[in-house]
């Protein structure tokens, strides 16, 4: 099992993420953090492989991969 | 359930000022690893440029110092000859080291400071809003080159590894590119080459970052690695310049 | 007479331009006019805001502190600067991105969801035309036939499809402006 | 009358300096002073000008200082750590008696400092940032559009005397857009006199010398007595500026002023309404604006200390540069009080009405 | 007594300053203060020193910067042009107050003028050559021995204060030999103790936080808010270096003085004889030589104007600068004259007395 | 009797200022003799360096400028954009050019300004009295490095040509010496060469002097020209860096 | 015939012409000039071959050849 | 009691040498001592000159406008400066680089042939000293014995047989000073 969690206040919706997602599995939230921006989120869990594209694509270091 | 991948000690907990996207958060990610994994942190002083990433003195967790314009290198040689048992990297962007910084660069490659230069390709000065740099491309349109860089009146885009390279001192000086995961997966390699090297006091170093402006180019950030790669990739060829830990290097 | 006026939202909702075109407006109308945007770095991916005064005498500062009116965009403007609108000020705000709203009972407060009227009308970039008609429906600052010719002569050669929707979202701001 | 056109400062500097005839510009950018720029690579290829952005602030103005060498109009901006950087090649533009217009947005300092307004390089513009006896004409604007006006008289006054003139201004002033009125550009006959106005000594034949041509353009004297008689000739062209080109606006002046304030530039403008403030509550105060803070209106202060006059305010945004200078105008006869702002932030109206009436601790 | 040595000033400020604890020394060559640079190449190996002949006067100065950052004892040096190109990094390194000697060895100008002895730097030196609210505390010397000395001091000042010291020298001083004692070099412990006193703020691991240490090095503040509280931190320390450090010389001083000189450095020396001659021949001049001439001796200046003296007398080796202060120091009170030599030509005692007794047209 | 060689016209009458044997007086005399033949005297504006040459502007009989030090590219650049149909040439020395001017001269070869820079490489600093230049030779005692130069600590002598040869937009780049008749005689093609390329507005020229300083040497002229020739030519080869005129010319 | 004329204010006795004749018909004077230079002089202008290289190793341009 | 010297030759001659112990020795002899070379580079195969003061007060200016004595190697010393000896002031000039000697009546002169001198006790390297020498037998401005041990604290381990001729040299010329 694996988890990916997107600090949502540190996240500025690039989306670079969603495009590296092998499972895509990652997709804009509906809200926005207070700078406005729709974050990133995983919406299947389940499905996370744990490979750290998300990661290593991530430029404000906004996620974190658990296993 | 254990975590496999998280914010590096190297970095603050301060959020980056760059915007959505931008490639500095990915560079600077791959520096704090790898001061983390070469335990160099409690030993480093790095120096910020002016450019976007000016604030990266309270971003990296180590001692900083945040220099004039372009003159980083000529910092990070009087702060490593006066310490020298500390290691020392600069963080600079096109404009600063390739524009202003020019003398200062090749001054402090030549001499064969032993410091490690991060320098950012972004073929554009973020910070002031999308000015041309020395590394813009031909026909790229800038705010100073409304009608596109004519290389005919202005040159070409200046290759610094390639310029580095004429030097003898360097010890280690290589291009990679932060667009894609694959990318940036080999880009850190290199980074932590760099800084092992620095570790062990071999000489000069040097890694240049392809790298990306979404904002002052117009695009969005998926849309900006594309970019890159179909023109700035052959006008910046990846690869080593410059390994004086191989026999034979260059 | 002299009016103050800060207009703020998110980068890329058009907050500076509100302030342009009440200056030109203003300018139009044979009044002083000045336009300070905030610039800098903080603002990537922040909040931007202008400060607009327009007065009938030479005008000294052109540095907004305490605004006559505070148009907002999103609600990090609100919190910004929200406090600082002069009692008996008005305050025009976004209802789509400022969830909070103020709390404030001593101004003049106009909400709108602008976000949904400029869809509705047919176009993200005509959101800041309804607050700028707002601003005139509720005021007169500047007159509708000043703006109406500066965006003419801006728009119809570039983009008369757009120029039409902005006047549109202009007229709809004003009937709210009005209420 | 011209049309008025709403624009920022820094870009109706740039419009005003191609009116005037100015068809050669380098520089490097700089936040608050990079529309200037940006607007000079859009237009001047339409003049056939030329634009270069240089490698760095030294190079762009030792390109002027090559440029201007040939007798034409040229101009360089940037702000306050830019301009430090333009030290050496001003004292050397100086030093060879060349025409140049400089234009400084000033920001907050010292060091990287911030972006924000300020004008804590008076001393720098003033006295003489670069080493060496030499002098820069100084012009302060207030509104947009006495910066653009001052780009024209930069010009005139660059290509009178030969001297570098700066346009001290920051960044409000830069950022700012106010309704401006541009002079019509110079006229293709204007244009070609201009170019040969400095035939006699530049770089580039003449008419008169189509051949042979060795002139010099040149700081080094290496024998002390030759450069003794060339620094007393600079010398003199300073004391000639100083008797005609004293530049300074009377605000509110009366013999009923209790007070006289003086200020410069952007700290002015605010000073205006809170003299207007004060008027309206029955208390007259009257201000001298430097126009000129090089050569310096020392004599029109000391003229309005009227007898009802109690003190002198000087209001600046920084720690206390120009108020050397009103304490020399002053010269002993009133108290001169100072208010400063510093950081990139401006004072309001009330900050300076407390200061002149002596309220600020309350 | 320690043995004196006939040694040019160049040389004897080099040795002072690594006697003084100097480690480390980055500069570029000019004239004439090029046997000090040479003096450091030499000396600096054999005290496992730093020496760097930097690229340039500006990558110079921001070595400096970086060195000072990690907390040693560090100086450059140059001469009029050099020092102009130093100003972005001199206005960055007061902004991020750090200690740090620069001596500038004037010459001629402005531009690239001559090599020999001149004073005009001082408004550079005195009144911010570079951008923003800073001050250098500025030391004259006016002998070989002096300048050696204030290597001492200029380290101790800088220390202290955290700020940039620069020597204000002139190529006279740089060029000639005079007998000079120097004080014993820092012992061991010494040196340790100067290593560590920055600790606190600099880079580099101290003892206290051998591990984690994240200090900055830094003169920006982007936040006007920010900025301005550091700005007016600033304010408040040249406000105490205003109120302890100023240092003067009062030659001759007494009731009878007729006329009061003001001079420094060597101008000052010069007057000396001229004032020596003047009291042989029964005319009683007394003289303030300001040995900080920033901060400036305002006071002793105005409280030595006694009952008979007539006016005032300022000899500098340039046009009139630091006449300023002097006239904001006398304030009205009495007539300030002025006498000036450029071009890198001394004046003799005779034009001194002339210009002191009135009678130059003579 | 007729005249076969005396001073050439594009030199005034004045008695140079330099040392008894030094090669500034033969690097000037070519350049006047080649402003001579191709008659560009009359439409020449020259840029003299700070260093022993900074008198050049005396020198040459045409208009000329008298740069700061290390910036007579950017004066050249400002002079001949103001003046596009005259001809432009700066002349300078290692420290002026390869130290303080490093960004400068890189800069303006990269723009491909449409100038000749004649570089003087005498491996020292002239003027100041015998200072370490960037050329200084590894092990060369000079009054900045009284130990010799060590490579270790501040790097290798930097090749200036080759370095210029990184950038694409150059036009010519050529190194030469002035150590013997012969050597001479190739100089004077060479400088003609370049000249002529200006005359066409080809692009940016460059001819590097290999040459001599007696006095800071510490040798007799003689001596000086044997020591430079087996000292320095092995450190910077003569020869073509660049010739674009050339059909498949780099 | 050929003719090697030093102009001897102007040259500095650095005898590089002397090196450079390949008649070695060149030597320096006894007399100084006012500089104190043992300036160069040809004493055998009948050997003289108008070779020039007298003239182009002569940093001083002190040199005329006629023929 | 002060005296002003300029000593002046071609580079290579000594001149700014003879200057230089002629100070040490002052100081040595307790005296207050100034030394300023000329400089730059207009020296260059130029004349060398240097201003030497030695004083028994505090010395004000170490420029000397009118020397109490000059001493010139060669004639462009004697025509730059021979005209500004003070009035019964001294000359001492190298009668072997200097054709033309002076016409000046109002001053002392002592003329010597340095060039023979220095070549007939063995090295062009002493030339200077004989010019010390002279100033020495001349005048008594410093002591023989502190420039002795001065010159022997420089030369004894370096090149004792230079320093042998020096002392050579200096008597010789303290010899014709005093005549
Ligand atoms: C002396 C000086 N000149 C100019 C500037 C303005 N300036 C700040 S950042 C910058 C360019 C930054 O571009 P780059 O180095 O490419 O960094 P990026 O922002 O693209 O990462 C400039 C010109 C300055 N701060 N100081
Ligand atoms: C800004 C500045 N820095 C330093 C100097 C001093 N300076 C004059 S010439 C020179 C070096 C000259 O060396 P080079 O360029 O090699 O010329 P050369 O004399 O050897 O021909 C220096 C450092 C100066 N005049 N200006
Ligand atoms: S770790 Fe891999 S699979 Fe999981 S969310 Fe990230 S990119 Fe997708
Ligand atoms: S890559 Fe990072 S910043 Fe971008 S959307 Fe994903 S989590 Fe957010
Ligand atoms: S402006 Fe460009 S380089 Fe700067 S933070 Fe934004 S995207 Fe990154
Ligand atoms: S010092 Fe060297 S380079 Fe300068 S003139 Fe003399 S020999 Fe030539
Ligand atoms: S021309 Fe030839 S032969 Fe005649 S003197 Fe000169 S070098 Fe000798
Ligand atoms: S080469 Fe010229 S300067 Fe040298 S000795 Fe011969 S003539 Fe004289
Ligand atoms: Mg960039
Ligand atoms: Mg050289």
């Amino acid at each position: 099992m694996a988890r990916m969690t997107v600090d949502a206040e540190m996240c500025k919706g690039c989306g670079l993420c969603i495009l590296a997602c092998p499972k895509k599995i990652i997709r804009f939230s509906k809200e926005i953090n207070s700078k406005g921006y729709h974050y990133a989120e995983c919406f299947d869990q389940e499905a996370c492989i744990a490979c750290k594209m998300c990661y290593t694509t991530c430029p404000d270091v906004a996620i974190t991969i658990e296993k | 359930m254990e975590i496999i991948a998280q914010r590096p000690k190297s970095l603050t907990d301060l959020q980056f000022t760059y915007c959505p996207g931008c490639t500095h958060g990915i560079s600077h990610r791959l520096i704090a690893e790898a001061m983390d994994e070469l335990d160099m942190r409690n030993n480093m002083m790095g120096v910020a440029p002016v450019g976007c990433s000016v604030f990266a003195y309270k971003f990296f967790d180590c001692d900083m110092a945040e220099a004039a314009h372009g003159r980083a290198p000529a910092l990070a040689t009087g702060m490593k000859r006066s310490r020298p048992n500390m290691h020392v990297f600069t963080y600079q962007g096109d404009g600063d080291l390739a524009a202003i910084g020019t003398a200062e660069i090749i001054h402090a490659a030549n001499r064969g400071e032993h410091i490690t230069v991060f320098f950012v390709n972004n073929a554009i000065y973020g910070m002031t809003g999308g000015q041309m740099a020395p590394t813009t491309l031909p026909g790229m349109k800038t705010s100073t080159s409304p009608y596109g860089r004519d290389e005919k009146d202005i040159g070409y885009p200046i290759k610094v590894c390639e310029l580095l390279s004429s030097l003898v001192a360097p010890y280690f000086i290589e291009r990679v590119s932060l667009l894609s995961p694959q990318d940036i997966m080999k880009a850190k390699k290199v980074v932590k080459k760099a800084l092992q090297f620095n570790k062990e006091e071999r000489g000069f170093t040097f890694v240049e970052f392809v790298s990306t402006c979404p904002t002052n180019w117009g695009l969005a950030p998926i849309d900006a690695m594309k970019w890159a790669k179909e023109n700035m990739l052959p006008f910046f060829p990846l690869g080593n310049y410059r390994d004086k830990s191989v026999e034979g290097g260059k | 007479m002299k009016t103050e006026i800060i207009s703020s939202g998110f980068g890329g909702q058009g907050a500076l331009t509100i302030g342009k075109f009440l200056a030109k407006a203003g300018m139009g109308d044979g009044l002083n006019v000045s336009w300070l945007p905030s610039y800098g770095p903080e603002m990537r991916g922040g909040t931007a805001n202008v400060s607009v005064v327009i007065a009938d005498r030479a005008i000294a500062s052109p540095l907004v502190s305490y605004p006559d009116i505070l148009i907002a965009l999103n609600q990090p403007s609100i919190d910004k600067f929200g406090s600082d609108i002069k009692e008996k000020g008005l305050l025009i705000y976004n209802t789509d991105m400022c969830p909070h709203g103020t709390k404030r009972k001593d101004i003049d407060v106009i909400e709108a969801p602008m976000n949904s009227i400029a869809r509705e009308i047919g176009s993200m970039k005509v959101l800041n035309m309804v607050a700028i008609g707002i601003v005139i429906g509720k005021t007169g600052l500047v007159k509708y036939e000043t703006l109406e010719n500066d965006l003419t002569g801006f728009l119809q050669k570039k983009n008369p499809d757009l120029l039409e929707l902005n006047l549109i979202a202009i007229k709809k701001g004003i009937e709210i402006g009005k209420k | 009358m011209a049309e008025k056109i709403l624009m920022k400062g820094n870009e109706a500097v740039a419009e005003a300096a191609i009116r005037a005839g100015c068809r050669l510009y380098f520089a490097y950018p700089i936040t608050p002073q990079s529309e200037l720029i940006e607007y000079m690579a859009k237009m001047m290829p339409k003049v056939d000008g030329v634009f270069v952005q240089a490698e760095s602030e030294v190079a762009a103005i030792n390109m002027v200082y090559g440029a201007s060498g040939t007798g034409r109009r040229v101009m360089t901006s940037s702000s306050s750590p830019g301009i430090s950087l333009k030290m050496e090649g001003i004292s050397y533009i100086a030093g060879a008696n060349l025409p140049a217009v400089i234009v400084n947005v000033q920001r907050g300092g010292p060091g990287l400092g911030d972006i924000q307004p300020a004008q804590g390089d008076y001393f720098q513009a003033t006295k003489g940032g670069g080493h060496g006896d030499y002098r820069l004409i100084v012009l302060a604007p207030s509104t947009v559009q006495e910066f653009a006006d001052m780009a024209d008289l930069a010009f005139d006054l660059a290509d009178k005397y030969r001297n570098p003139v700066m346009i001290l201004s920051d960044g409000l002033l830069g950022q700012m857009m106010e309704p401006v009125e541009f002079k019509p550009s110079k006229t293709k006959e204007e244009m070609e006199a201009l170019d040969k106005q400095h035939y006699d000594w530049c770089m580039y034949p003449n008419e008169d010398e189509p051949n042979h041509h060795h002139h010099e353009i040149n700081s080094l004297e290496i024998d002390p007595l030759i450069l003794e008689q060339h620094v007393i000739k600079l010398g003199k062209k300073y004391d000639k500026i100083e008797k005609n080109e004293i530049r300074y606006e009377e605000y509110n002046i009366s013999d009923e002023n209790e007070v006289v304030v003086v200020a410069f530039g952007t700290a002015a403008r605010i000073a205006k309404s809170a003299i207007d403030q004060l008027q309206e509550e029955g208390t007259s105060i009257g201000m001298i604006r430097p126009i000129t803070v090089w050569p310096y209106p020392y004599e029109a202060i000391s003229n309005v200390l009227h007898e009802k006059v109690r003190k002198v305010v000087v209001c600046e945004l920084n720690l206390g540069q120009m108020v050397e200078d009103v304490k020399l105008a002053v010269n002993g006869k009133l108290p001169v009080e100072f208010l400063g702002k510093v950081g990139g932030i401006l004072f309001t109206p009330d900050e300076i009405k407390a200061k002149i009436l002596g309220t600020e601790g309350e």
